[in-house]
C-alpha cells in the first residue's frame, strides 16, 4: 500500500524532515516482455484508463507508455475547467458522468485534486445567443444535470467586476450558471491517477516513445518502442494531438486534425473573480487559481499544428474581449502564454471505441474540452478495453458514426470550447 | 505569426489568409459516389492524414487576391517550405 | 530633505541636482533624477522592501534588473495601482506612491508571517496531501488558501489608461542595446538597412551604463555609448526604442514588443500608455545580455542579500550601495570587480568568500592589492538577521565542497554579496522553439541551431560570449552581415574595441553551498525567492519522483513565479542533476515562453475598446431607423432595426402592431444586409446545379427561384433567392450572416475543384440597398413611385425580376416573398437609399405604411412556415429534415451534399423533422429553446425528442405559434407532448409548420 | 436618376464639409476626407489573353496592369489590380453605366465579366507626412518607401475591416477604399488614432 496522504502524515513526515516520504509513483527499470493492456499515453486520460482498467476490472497488468513525462501535454497545459452543460443527451451524459468521478476524485485517489465547484458561467450577447443558451439550459436540466439561467442583475451580483452595461459593443443578456462546474488542479489529477494506478500495479514507463505496432492478422500482439518491443494483449491509443499519428502507424485514419489551442495566466493578485466565467461569442474564457494567476483560454488556430504555439492575434483578440469585459483587468499583466495541441474531431464530439485493428482502441478527438472529461474518460475507455465493448456511454462515440453520419455536433448549439 | 507568401501579392501576415486544410482531396466522381460504400465516402468527407511533419494544405489569400493555393508546410517547425498553385500535385520534397 | 546614508557623494548617472520625492508604505522618500524605485529605496536605507509568496519572509532587493523576485511593488493608486511592478523597473517621477504588498497588517509586522514558523509542515506539494476531509471541504479551506496566495491586489476600478498598437517592418532587428546590440545596430544602419533597436532600460548602453573603469575606442564607457546613441538617432533608417522590451519571438521573425511610454512620467503624461510593436524583421541579432546567477546558501534570502552584478549596478550607475559592509562570496571572477567598484565608493568589503581554492585571476589580485581579504575555499554557512543582514558564518569547505569543516568564522556586515556565474539570456531565442545547449566552459546554456523558417543569430554574452571585445566584435560582424544579405554591404568603420580582458580562471559549480546542517533541516537554501522553492524542495520532489524539470517546476512551482525563473531555474536543475546524478541537459531544459517579462493586458487590446472591439455594419439607412427610435438587433456583425417602438409601446405591442399592418395593408423592411453574389459566365447554371440541392439550368431569364445549399455532409448551411438575369448571368441571394460564408464556398469549389469552368463570381451585397415592401396593398405604394414599367400580376408575376426606376432612381425590384404576402424588393444603390425609402414612405402614408423590423420579419415567415436558416437549422439538418423533401433535385445527377443524403443515419426516415407546435392554451408562447417531450415525468431525467426552434405570439393567427424539430415529428401529426422548462409544463400539438393558410414558396 | 441632391455620401452624416471648412490642412500631420460616389467598375478576364487587354485598352486608354498589386493611369481611368484575372476601373463617379455597357461591348465573345460594384464602396483619402505611420496601427502591410510607393495597391486588411489601398502619390498619399457598411467604423477608428497627431479633414 502507498503512503496515506493525510494532514497527520504531513505532520509526521515534517518531524523527520520529509525524508520519509516515498516515490509517488515506480519508474520500473525495464518493462515487462507482455502486459495484459498497454495504455499508450500517460496524460490525464492514459493515466484514468489505467486506474479504472486496475480497480473496476481487476486488470492490474498494464503498462502506461509515455514518451515524455507524465500528465505533460494537454493535461498540463489546460484551463482546468470542468463541467458538463453539454448540449446533446450523449455529451451531457458522458460529461456528467466524468463531473461525478470528480466529485469524488479527492478521497478516491487521497490525492488533494482541488476540485472547486465555484461554478461555471456562460455570457449571451445577442438574441441569438440567448436563444442557443436557452435551448442548452432546458435540455441540460431535462437531462438531470444542473444549470440555471441568470439575469443580467444576477450575473452583475456574482460577479460586479463584469461590464454589465448595455452599451457594450456586446451587453451581456444573460447567462447560464452550472454551479457544479468549477476548475480542477489539473497536475494533481494526473499525479493522482499515476500513484494510485500504480499502487495497483500498473507500470508507468516514461521517457518511452511508441515507434510502432505489431499488428498480426490484423490483430495487434504489441508496440515496438524506443525501449523495445513490448507485447500486449490489448492497447489502447490515448494520445490527444498526436493520435493521428499513432493512427497512421497502425495503419489507419482518423477524422481528427491537431491544432494549436493557447492560454494564458495573469501575474497572481489577491481573489478578484470567484466564478468561471466564459463568452463563447468572443472568444474569453477566465477563471482564478488558487495561486491567484487568472487562467485565460483563447479561441483555437485555424490551421493544423504540433507546435504547441499559435498566433499572436488570437491572444490579442482575446484580451481585448476580456478587458472590455472585464474593464479592471487593463492593468494586470501576461506572466506566461502557452499552447496546447488539441485533437479536434468534425463534430467536436470524441471517439471512444473500437479501431480497424483488432484489441487496438482508441480514445481522442476530446478537442479543446478533454481536461472535464478526464476521469469519466478513463472510466468508459478502461470499461470498453476490460470488455471488449463499449460502455454504453462511450457507444454512441464510436468511429463508425463518420460513415453512418450520426455525428454528435457540439460546435454550432452548444458553441462552447473549454 | 506566420509569414504566407501569397503566390500572387507576396509575403503576407497570416490573418489575410483563412486555411483551407488538407490539400489534394479531391472530390470522387458521380460514378464514384454511385458506388462507393459510406464508409468510403466518409474516408472522403472527413478522414485526414494530419501528419508531424509536412502538411500539404491549402490557403485562400482572403483579405487580399481571394485566390486559393497549396502550401507544403512543417506543422512543428511551422516552416512554410514551399507555396505552389492549386492543381498541381504534392512536390517531393526531402524529408525534414 | 532626508539624507540618503547609502548614496555616494559623487559618480552614477543620476542628477543629484534633481531630486524627486516619492512615497513607499505611506513614507516619503527623496531620490533623484535617473534613479530607479530599488536604487531610490536602497539610497534611502530601506532593504525590507516586500513579504514572499509562501512563507511571508521579509525580503530585499535582489537584483537590478528584469530578473527581480523579490521587490515586487504595487505602483499608484485607484484605479491605476498595479500590482507586482518589479522596483530595479520603475523610474521614479515625482508624487510616485508605492507599496508594498502582500503583508498584513504591515510589512514590517506580517501576520502571514505565521507560515513562515509552520513552514515545516508546509513543504512543496503539501495541499496536494491535505483538506482531503470532508469531502465537501476544498471549497472550505480554498477560501483561506486564496486569500494567502495572490501577490499584490489588482483595482477592481476600469483602468482610466489607453493603449496603442501597430506594425512595423525592418531588414535587421536587435535587441539589446548593449555592447553587441550598439555595435550591431551601427554596423547594419551605417550600411543603409533599415534597423529597429529595442531595449528595455531608459537609455541605451545595457551593461555599460554599470561600468566604472572599461573604455571603448579609447573613451570611457559611458561616453562611446552616448557617441553611439547619437549617431544611431542621425540615421533616418534606424528606429531605437528605448524602455520597449522584446517579450515575444513569434513564427517568421516577428516580435512583439511593449514601449512603455508613460510610466517613468506617472498619471499627469498624456498620450497612451504603453504601445504594442509588432515588429517583422528580415534578420534578428538578439544581444540581450547575460543574468547572474545567486549562490544558493543557507538563509540566502535575508534583506541584504544581493546579486554581486547588481551592488555593482547599485553603486556604479545610480551611486546607491546596497549597505555599508559587504561580504560576498562568489564561484567566478566577476565578482570581485564587484568588491573593488564598492572599495572605490568607499564601501567596506569586509571579505570575498571564494568558493575555489587559490584564486588567482587578475581582479583577485587586484582586490588582494586594495587589501581586501578573500578568503579561499569557503563558504557562507548562515546568514544571521531576520529583517536585515547582520552577520555571516564562514567555515572552509571539504574536499568534496558538499561539507564543511574547521573553524568558524563572523563576520559583521550588513550586505551579502553572491555571484553562481552567468546565464545567457537565451529567452527569446528558446521562444522560437530553438534548442539551448549546456555549455561546460561556463556552465551555462547557451543557444543551439536556430529553428528553420527563423532568422537569428545571438551575439555577446546572449551567447555565452561574455568579454566585452567578443561582444563588440560579434555585434558589429553580425549587423554588417545581416545588412548584406539583404543589399546593404558597404558597411563603414570597424567593430569599436575595448581593452583586453581581465585575465580570469574558471568558475567553480557548487549548487548548493553546504552548510553545517544537513540541507532542509536548518536554514533555508533557496531557490525560487518568489515561490520560497528551497534546495530542500527540490529534494523533496526528487524524493517523491518528480524528477524531470515539467515535474519539478509544477510539484514544487520552481519557476513559475512572476519573474519565471531567470535567477532560479539553472540552480534548480543543477540541484536535481546532482541528485539524480545525471548530466544538467539530462534533467532537461526549461521552455522560455513568452513573455520575457510579463506584459500588461490593455496594450495587447490597444485602442479597440467598445465599439471597436468589433466593427459594426450598419445599413445605408441606419440613422433613418436609430432617428426612428428602433433598437438594433445583431446579426453577425450587421445591426439591423429590431422593431420600432411608438411612444408607450413595448417589443410585444410594437411587432404586434408590425406584423398586423403587414397582413392588413403594406409593411416595408430594411432587407439591405442580404448577402448578393453576381454570378457570370457560360458555366454559372451548372455551377448553381452543384452548389444548391434543386435544378437551375431550365430557369428563364427575368425569373428566381430559391435554393437550399447544403455541404458535402448533406446538412443545409445557406439558403436563398437566385434569379436568371440573362442566360450566363445570375443573381444570388444569401443570408445575411452567411454572406461572405456562402462567398468563400463558391471561390473554393471554383478555384480548387472546378477550375475549368467558366464562371466568375463578384459581391454585390453593398452594392445595392433592398426594401422590401410587404402586404395587400404593397403594389398600390409601388405603383406611385415607379412609373416605367406594369406591376400588374399579369406583367409582373410573382418569382420574377423587373428592372424600373423608384422615385427617380435606378432599380430592380424582384418579386419574392418571405411573408406569403404580395411583395416587392426593391434594390437601389445605396447613395439613394433614404431618398428612395423616404419616397415609399411618403407614397404608403394613405396605406399606414409600416416600418417593421427583424422581429415582425420572423413572425410574418414563421406563420407562413419559412424557415431562417441558423434557426431552424444549426449544421444537423437535411433540406429534407426541413421537410423541403421537393427541392432535392431527384433527377439532377450531383449536388454538394447529395452522397451524405444517401448515408444509413442520414436517411432515416424518422430523423428528427420540422413540424409546428401549437399550444394548448393559445396565449402560452413557448420559449425558444424549450425541449420536447411524450412523457413528463415528476422530475429530471425526461426523454427529450426535439426543441423549439421559433416560437412568437401570431396577431394574425390571434394564437401563439412555434416550430420545432422532433424526431419523427411528421408522423406524429396531432400527437400532444410537452414542454417543460422553468418550473412549468405546457402541452402542445404537433402540427405543419405554418400557421395561416398555406404559404407560397419561401425566399430567404 | 433621381436629382443629384438626394445622393449622399456613406460618410455624409459625419458633417464632413462643416469640418473641412473648420481644418488647418497646411498645418496637419495628417489630412483625411471622403472620396464619394467613384465609378467603380469590376472586371474579370484572362490577362494572358491579348483581346482582353486590348478590349480594356480600347475602352479606358490604359494598358492593364498585370503584375500584382499594382496600378495604371490613362486620363480618367485609373485600374488596379485586385487579383490575377481581376481589376477594377476607377473613374469619374456618374460614368459607371456607360462605362459597363462600354466595357461589357468591348468583351463580347471573350470570358469575361463586368460587375459595376460603384454603389458598394466609399473611399476615405489619407495624406501626410504621419499617414503611413497612422495605417501602421491596423495595417500588417510595410508601407516604406522601399516597399511600397505610388503605383501600388494591395487589398488588405486596415484594423478589422477590409479594404484597397492605393498609394496615389509621394507625399504619401493613400485612397482607401472600403465597403461602406464599415464606414463609420473606419472613419470613426481614424479619429480614433488621429487624437495623437494633428489632422484636418479635406473637403471631397
Amino acid at each position: 500500500m502507498k503512503q496515506n496522504y493525510s494532514i497527520f502524515s504531513l505532520v509526521r513526515n515534517a518531524l523527520s524532515y520529509h525524508q520519509g516520504w516515498q516515490e509517488a509513483w515506480r519508474s520500473p527499470a525495464v518493462p515487462k516482455p507482455e502486459y495484459d493492456v498497454i495504455i499508450i499515453g500517460g496524460g490525464g486520460h492514459g493515466l484514468a484508463t489505467a486506474y479504472y482498467l486496475a480497480k473496476e476490472h481487476g486488470i492490474t497488468n498494464v503498462a502506461v507508455l509515455e514518451k515524455g513525462w507524465i500528465g505533460g501535454g494537454n493535461t498540463g497545459r489546460n484551463t482546468t475547467i470542468v463541467r458538463s452543460n453539454y448540449l446533446w443527451d450523449e455529451s451531457a451524459h458522458l460529461y456528467e458522468h466524468s463531473l461525478k468521478l470528480f466529485e469524488g476524485l479527492t478521497q478516491d485517489l487521497n490525492y488533494n485534486v482541488m476540485f472547486s465547484q465555484r461554478g461555471l458561467m456562460n455570457l449571451a450577447h445577442t438574441q441569438h445567443d440567448m436563444q442557443a443558451l436557452r435551448r442548452r439550459v432546458y435540455a441540460i436540466q431535462l437531462n438531470g444535470i444542473d444549470s440555471e439561467i441568470l439575469t443580467p442583475a444576477q450575473i452583475k451580483e456574482m460577479v460586479p467586476i463584469l461590464d454589465c452595461s448595455s452599451s457594450a459593443r456586446y451587453p451581456i443578456m444573460g447567462a447560464s450558471l452550472q454551479r457544479r462546474g468549477g476548475v480542477a488542479r489539473h497536475d494533481a489529477v494526473a499525479w493522482g491517477f499515476a500513484r494510485k494506478a500504480d499502487e495497483r500495479g500498473v507500470d508507468i514507463l516514461q521517457n518511452t516513445e511508441v515507434t510502432g505496432f505489431k499488428i498480426v492478422n490484423g490483430v495487434v500482439k504489441g508496440v515496438e518502442t524506443n525501449r523495445g518491443f513490448i507485447g500486449g494483449k490489448k492497447v489502447g491509443i490515448v494520445v490527444a494531438g498526436h493520435s493521428g499519428v499513432m493512427a497512421g502507424l497502425a495503419g489507419f485514419r482518423l477524422p481528427v486534425e491537431s491544432h494549436p489551442l493557447q492560454a494564458l495566466v495573469s501575474e497572481p493578485i489577491k481573489p478578484i473573480l470567484n466564478t468561471v466565467v466564459m463568452s463563447p461569442q468572443v472568444h474569453v474564457y477566465v477563471s482564478q487559481s488558487d495561486k491567484g494567476e487568472l487562467v485565460l483560454g483563447a479561441g483555437i488556430d485555424a490551421y493544423t499544428s504540433y507546435a504547441q504555439v499559435g498566433s499572436p492575434f488570437i491572444i490579442e483578440n482575446q484580451l481585448n474581449a476580456l478587458t472590455d469585459l472585464f474593464p479592471c483587468f487593463g492593468r494586470l499583466r501576461m506572466l506566461r502564454q502557452w499552447g496546447g495541441i488539441v485533437d479536434t474531431c468534425p463534430d467536436a464530439s470524441p471517439i471512444i471505441g473500437k479501431t480497424p485493428v483488432e484489441n487496438l482502441f482508441l480514445n481522442c478527438g476530446w478537442g479543446t474540452g478533454g481536461f472535464k472529461a478526464t476521469p469519466g474518460s478513463g472510466n468508459v475507455f478502461a470499461h470498453t478495453i476490460a470488455t471488449g465493448e463499449p460502455h454504453k456511454l462511450a457507444q454512441p462515440f464510436a468511429l463508425d458514426r463518420f460513415t453512418t453520419g450520426y455525428l454528435i455536433d457540439e460546435h454550432g448549439a452548444a458553441g462552447v470550447a473549454h | 505569426m506566420l509569414l504566407i507568401s501569397c503566390p500572387h501579392c507576396g509575403p503576407r501576415d497570416e490573418h489575410e489568409f483563412a486555411y483551407g486544410h488538407e490539400a489534394h482531396i479531391a472530390r470522387p466522381t458521380l460514378d464514384q459516389q454511385n458506388t462507393m460504400s459510406d464508409a468510403e465516402w466518409a474516408d472522403y468527407l472527413f478522414m485526414r492524414k494530419n501528419p508531424k511533419g509536412v502538411h500539404f494544405e491549402r490557403w485562400v489569400h482572403a483579405r487580399g487576391c481571394r485566390q486559393w493555393f497549396n502550401v507544403a508546410r512543417h506543422t512543428v517547425t511551422h516552416e512554410i517550405i514551399k507555396v505552389y498553385p492549386m492543381g498541381e500535385p504534392a512536390p517531393k520534397l526531402e524529408q525534414k | 530633505m532626508s539624507a540618503q546614508k547609502n548614496r555616494v557623494a559623487t559618480g552614477g548617472r543620476i542628477d543629484r541636482s534633481k531630486p524627486i520625492r516619492f512615497t513607499f508604505d505611506g513614507k516619503t522618500y527623496y531620490g533623484y533624477e535617473g534613479d530607479s524605485l530599488a536604487s531610490a529605496l536602497l539610497a534611502n536605507g530601506v532593504t525590507l522592501v516586500g513579504r514572499s509568496f509562501k512563507y511571508h519572509r521579509p525580503r530585499g532587493i535582489i537584483s537590478a534588473g528584469p530578473e527581480e523576485p523579490n521587490a515586487l511593488i504595487e505602483v499608484g493608486t485607484g484605479a491605476r495601482r498595479e500590482p507586482n511592478t518589479r522596483a530595479p523597473q520603475i523610474e521614479l517621477y515625482d508624487g510616485l506612491v508605492t507599496a508594498s504588498q502582500n503583508r498584513w497588517p504591515s510589512l514590517d509586522f506580517d501576520l502571514g508571517a505565521v507560515n513562515s514558523v509552520m513552514s515545516r509542515f508546509l513543504p512543496s506539494g503539501f495541499y496536494y496531501k491535505t483538506f482531503k476531509w470532508p469531502k465537501d471541504g476544498w471549497l472550505f479551506y480554498e477560501k483561506f488558501i486564496r486569500r494567502m496566495a495572490g501577490l499584490g491586489t489588482g483595482s477592481q476600478e476600469t483602468d482610466p489608461d489607453r493603449y496603442d498598437k501597430l506594425y512595423a517592418h525592418c531588414d535587421v532587428m536587435v535587441v539589446g542595446a548593449g555592447p553587441a546590440g550598439l555595435a550591431a545596430a551601427l554596423a547594419a544602419g551605417r550600411a543603409g538597412a533599415r534597423v529597429v533597436l529595442v531595449d528595455e532600460q531608459s537609455e541605451l548602453g545595457g551593461s555599460l551604463l554599470s561600468e566604472r573603469e572599461r573604455t571603448i575606442d579609447g573613451k570611457p564607457a559611458a561616453e562611446w555609448v552616448a557617441t553611439a546613441s547619437a549617431e544611431l538617432a542621425s540615421m533616418p533608417e534606424v528606429r531605437v526604442l528605448t524602455r520597449t522590451t522584446a517579450f515575444a519571438y513569434l513564427d517568421a521573425n516577428m516580435l512583439s514588443c511593449v514601449e512603455r511610454l508613460t510610466d517613468h512620467i506617472g498619471p499627469s503624461a498624456t498620450g497612451p500608455r504603453q504601445r504594442l510593436w509588432r515588429i517583422r524583421a528580415k534578420e534578428v541579432i538578439l544581444a540581450a545580455g547575460s543574468i547572474e546567477r545567486p549562490l544558493v546558501y543557507s538563509d540566502n534570502d535575508r534583506p541584504g542579500c544581493m546579486l554581486a552584478s547588481a551592488a555593482r549596478t547599485y553603486v556604479n550607475r545610480y551611486g546607491a550601495t546596497p549597505g555599508q559592509r559587504v561580504v560576498i562570496m562568489t564561484n567566478n571572477d566577476t565578482a570581485y570587480q564587484t568588491a573593488l567598484d564598492l572599495t572605490a565608493a568607499g564601501v567596506s568589503v569586509a571579505a570575498i568568500v571564494d568558493l575555489r581554492a587559490n584564486p588567482t585571476g587578475a581582479l583577485a589580485q587586484a582586490a588582494r592589492a586594495k587589501g581586501i581579504e578573500i578568503i579561499e575555499n569557503s563558504a557562507i554557512i548562515h546568514v544571521k538577521g531576520t529583517k536585515q543582514v547582520r552577520e555571516v558564518d564562514v567555515q572552509s569547505l571539504t574536499s568534496d565542497g558538499k561539507g564543511v569543516t574547521g573553524s568558524v568564522r563572523h563576520l559583521y556586515c550588513d550586505t551579502v554579496l553572491s555571484s553562481g556565474g552567468w546565464q545567457p539570456t537565451v529567452h527569446l531565442h528558446s521562444q522560437t522553439r530553438a534548442k539551448v545547449v549546456w555549455d561546460d566552459g561556463i556552465q551555462a546554456f547557451v543557444p543551439g541551431p536556430i529553428m528553420p523558417g527563423q532568422n537569428n543569430r545571438s551575439v555577446g554574452s546572449a551567447r555565452g560570449a561574455f568579454g566585452l571585445n567578443e561582444a563588440l566584435n560579434e555585434g558589429h560582424n553580425a549587423g554588417a552581415e545581416a545588412a548584406a544579405k539583404f543589399g546593404f554591404s558597404n558597411v563603414t568603420g570597424n567593430a569599436p574595441s575595448a581593452e583586453a580582458e581581465p585575465e580570469s580562471q574558471p568558475l567553480r559549480s557548487l549548487w548548493i553551498v553546504p552548510s553545517n546542517v544537513p540541507v532542509g533541516q536548518g536554514g533555508k537554501h533557496f531557490v525560487d525567492y518568489q515561490n520560497d522553492v528551497t534546495a530542500a524542495d527540490v529534494q523533496l520532489a526528487h524524493r517523491e519522483g518528480y524528477v524531470s524539470v515539467e515535474h519539478l517546476k509544477r510539484y514544487t512551482t520552481m519557476g513559475m513565479a512572476t519573474d519565471q525563473g531567470k535567477t532560479s531555474n539553472v540552480n534548480a536543475l543543477a540541484i536535481m542533476a546532482g541528485l539524480k546524478n545525471v548530466s544538467i541537459p539530462e534533467v532537461g531544459t526549461t521552455t522560455f515562453r513568452p513573455p520575457y517579462t510579463p506584459v500588461t493586458f490593455g496594450v495587447f487590446a490597444g485602442s479597440d475598446k467598445g465599439d471597436f472591439l468589433d466593427p459594426i455594419r450598419k445599413t445605408p439607412i441606419h440613422q433613418w431607423h436609430a432617428e426612428h427610435g428602433a433598437p438594433f438587433e445583431c446579426v453577425g456583425q450587421w445591426h439591423r432595426a429590431w422593431y420600432y417602438p411608438k411612444a408607450g409601446e413595448d417589443m410585444h405591442a410594437a411587432v404586434n402592431r408590425e406584423v398586423k399592418a403587414t397582413r392588413d395593408s403594406v409593411g416595408i423592411v430594411d432587407a439591405s444586409t442580404l448577402g448578393k453574389i453576381d454570378i457570370q459566365g457560360p458555366d454559372a447554371a451548372w455551377f448553381l446545379n452543384m452548389v444548391y440541392t434543386n435544378a437551375w439550368t431550365k430557369l428563364e431569364p427575368g425569373k428566381c427561384r430559391y435554393g437550399f445549399m447544403c455541404g458535402e455532409d448533406g446538412m443545409v448551411f445557406d439558403d436563398g433567392v437566385t434569379s436568371r438575369i440573362s442566360e450566363n448571368h445570375f443573381h444570388m441571394t444569401t443570408t445575411t450572416g452567411g454572406a461572405p460564408r456562402v462567398m468563400s464556398w463558391l471561390e473554393e469549389w471554383h478555384q480548387c475543384e472546378w477550375p475549368d469552368k467558366k464562371v466568375y463570381f463578384t459581391s454585390v451585397t453593398e452594392q445595392w440597398a433592398v426594401f422590401a415592401l410587404n402586404g395587400p396593398n404593397s403594389r398600390k405604394v409601388l405603383e406611385k413611385v415607379v412609373a416605367d414599367i406594369d406591376l400588374s400580376e399579369e406583367a409582373f408575376p410573382f418569382m420574377t425580376w423587373r428592372d424600373c426606376t423608384v422615385a427617380g432612381v435606378k432599380a430592380r425590384i424582384y418579386r419574392i416573398s418571405f411573408t406569403g404576402e404580395l411583395s416587392y424588393e426593391v434594390n437601389i444603390p445605396p447613395s439613394y437609399a433614404l431618398h428612395v425609402w423616404r419616397a415609399l414612405m411618403t407614397a404608403g402614408e394613405e396605406f399606414s405604411i409600416t416600418p417593421y423590423g427583424t422581429e415582425a420579419l420572423h413572425v410574418l415567415r414563421a406563420e407562413k412556415g419559412f424557415v431562417i436558416v441558423g434557426q431552424e437549422t444549426d449544421g444537423t439538418m437535411t433540406p429534407q429534415d426541413l421537410g423541403f423533401e421537393w427541392i432535392i433535385g431527384k433527377a439532377k445527377p450531383d449536388f454538394i451534399g447529395r452522397r451524405s443524403h444517401l448515408r444509413s443515419d442520414t436517411k432515416r426516415p424518422d430523423r428528427k423533422h420540422l413540424v409546428g407546435l401549437l399550444t394548448e392554451n393559445p396565449n402560452d408562447v413557448l420559449a425558444e429553446g424549450a425541449q420536447v417531450v411524450e412523457h413528463v415525468k415528476d422530475k429530471p431525467p425526461m426523454t427529450m425528442i426535439g426543441h423549439v426552434t421559433s416560437s412568437y405570439y401570431s396577431p394574425n393567427a390571434g394564437r401563439s405559434i412555434a416550430m420545432a424539430v422532433i424526431k419523427n415529428g411528421r408522423n406524429r401529426m396531432g400527437q400532444t407532448v410537452y414542454l417543460p422548462y422553468e418550473g412549468k409544463v405546457i402541452a402542445a400539438k404537433i402540427s405543419k409548420p405554418t400557421f395561416l393558410e398555406d404559404g407560397a414558396p419561401a425566399n430567404g | 436618376m433621381a436629382e443629384a441632391y438626394t445622393r449622399r455620401s456613406a460618410l455624409q452624416h459625419f458633417g464632413l464639409t462643416a469640418a473641412a471648412a473648420k481644418s488647418d490642412v497646411a498645418g496637419a500631420e495628417i489630412v483625411i476626407g471622403e472620396s464619394a460616389h467613384r465609378a467603380i467598375v469590376n472586371i474579370r478576364g484572362n490577362s494572358s489573353d491579348a483581346a482582353f487587354i486590348a478590349a480594356v485598352k480600347s475602352v479606358t486608354g490604359v494598358d492593364l496592369p498585370v503584375k500584382p498589386n499594382t496600378t495604371a493611369q490613362s486620363g480618367a481611368f485609373r485600374v488596379l489590380w485586385l487579383g490575377p484575372a481581376e481589376w477594377w476601373v476607377v473613374t469619374t463617379g456618374g460614368t459607371e453605366e456607360k462605362l459597363v455597357a462600354d466595357l461589357r461591348q468591348a468583351f463580347a465573345g471573350q470570358h469575361a465579366a463586368v460587375v459595376d460594384v460603384s454603389e458598394s464602396r466609399t473611399v476615405i483619402t489619407i495624406s501626410g507626412a504621419s499617414a503611413r505611420d497612422v495605417l501602421a496601427r491596423g495595417c500588417s502591410l510595410d508601407l516604406h518607401p522601399r516597399a511600397f510607393g505610388p503605383g501600388q495597391c494591395a487589398q488588405t486588411g486596415l484594423t478589422k475591416a477590409n479594404i484597397l489601398l492605393d498609394q496615389t502619390d509621394a507625399t504619401p498619399s493613400f485612397d482607401i477604399y472600403v465597403l461602406k457598411s464599415f464606414g463609420d467604423y473606419l472613419w470613426q477608428w481614424f479619429w480614433l488614432i488621429g487624437r495623437d497627431y494633428k489632422f484636418a479633414i479635406k473637403a471631397q
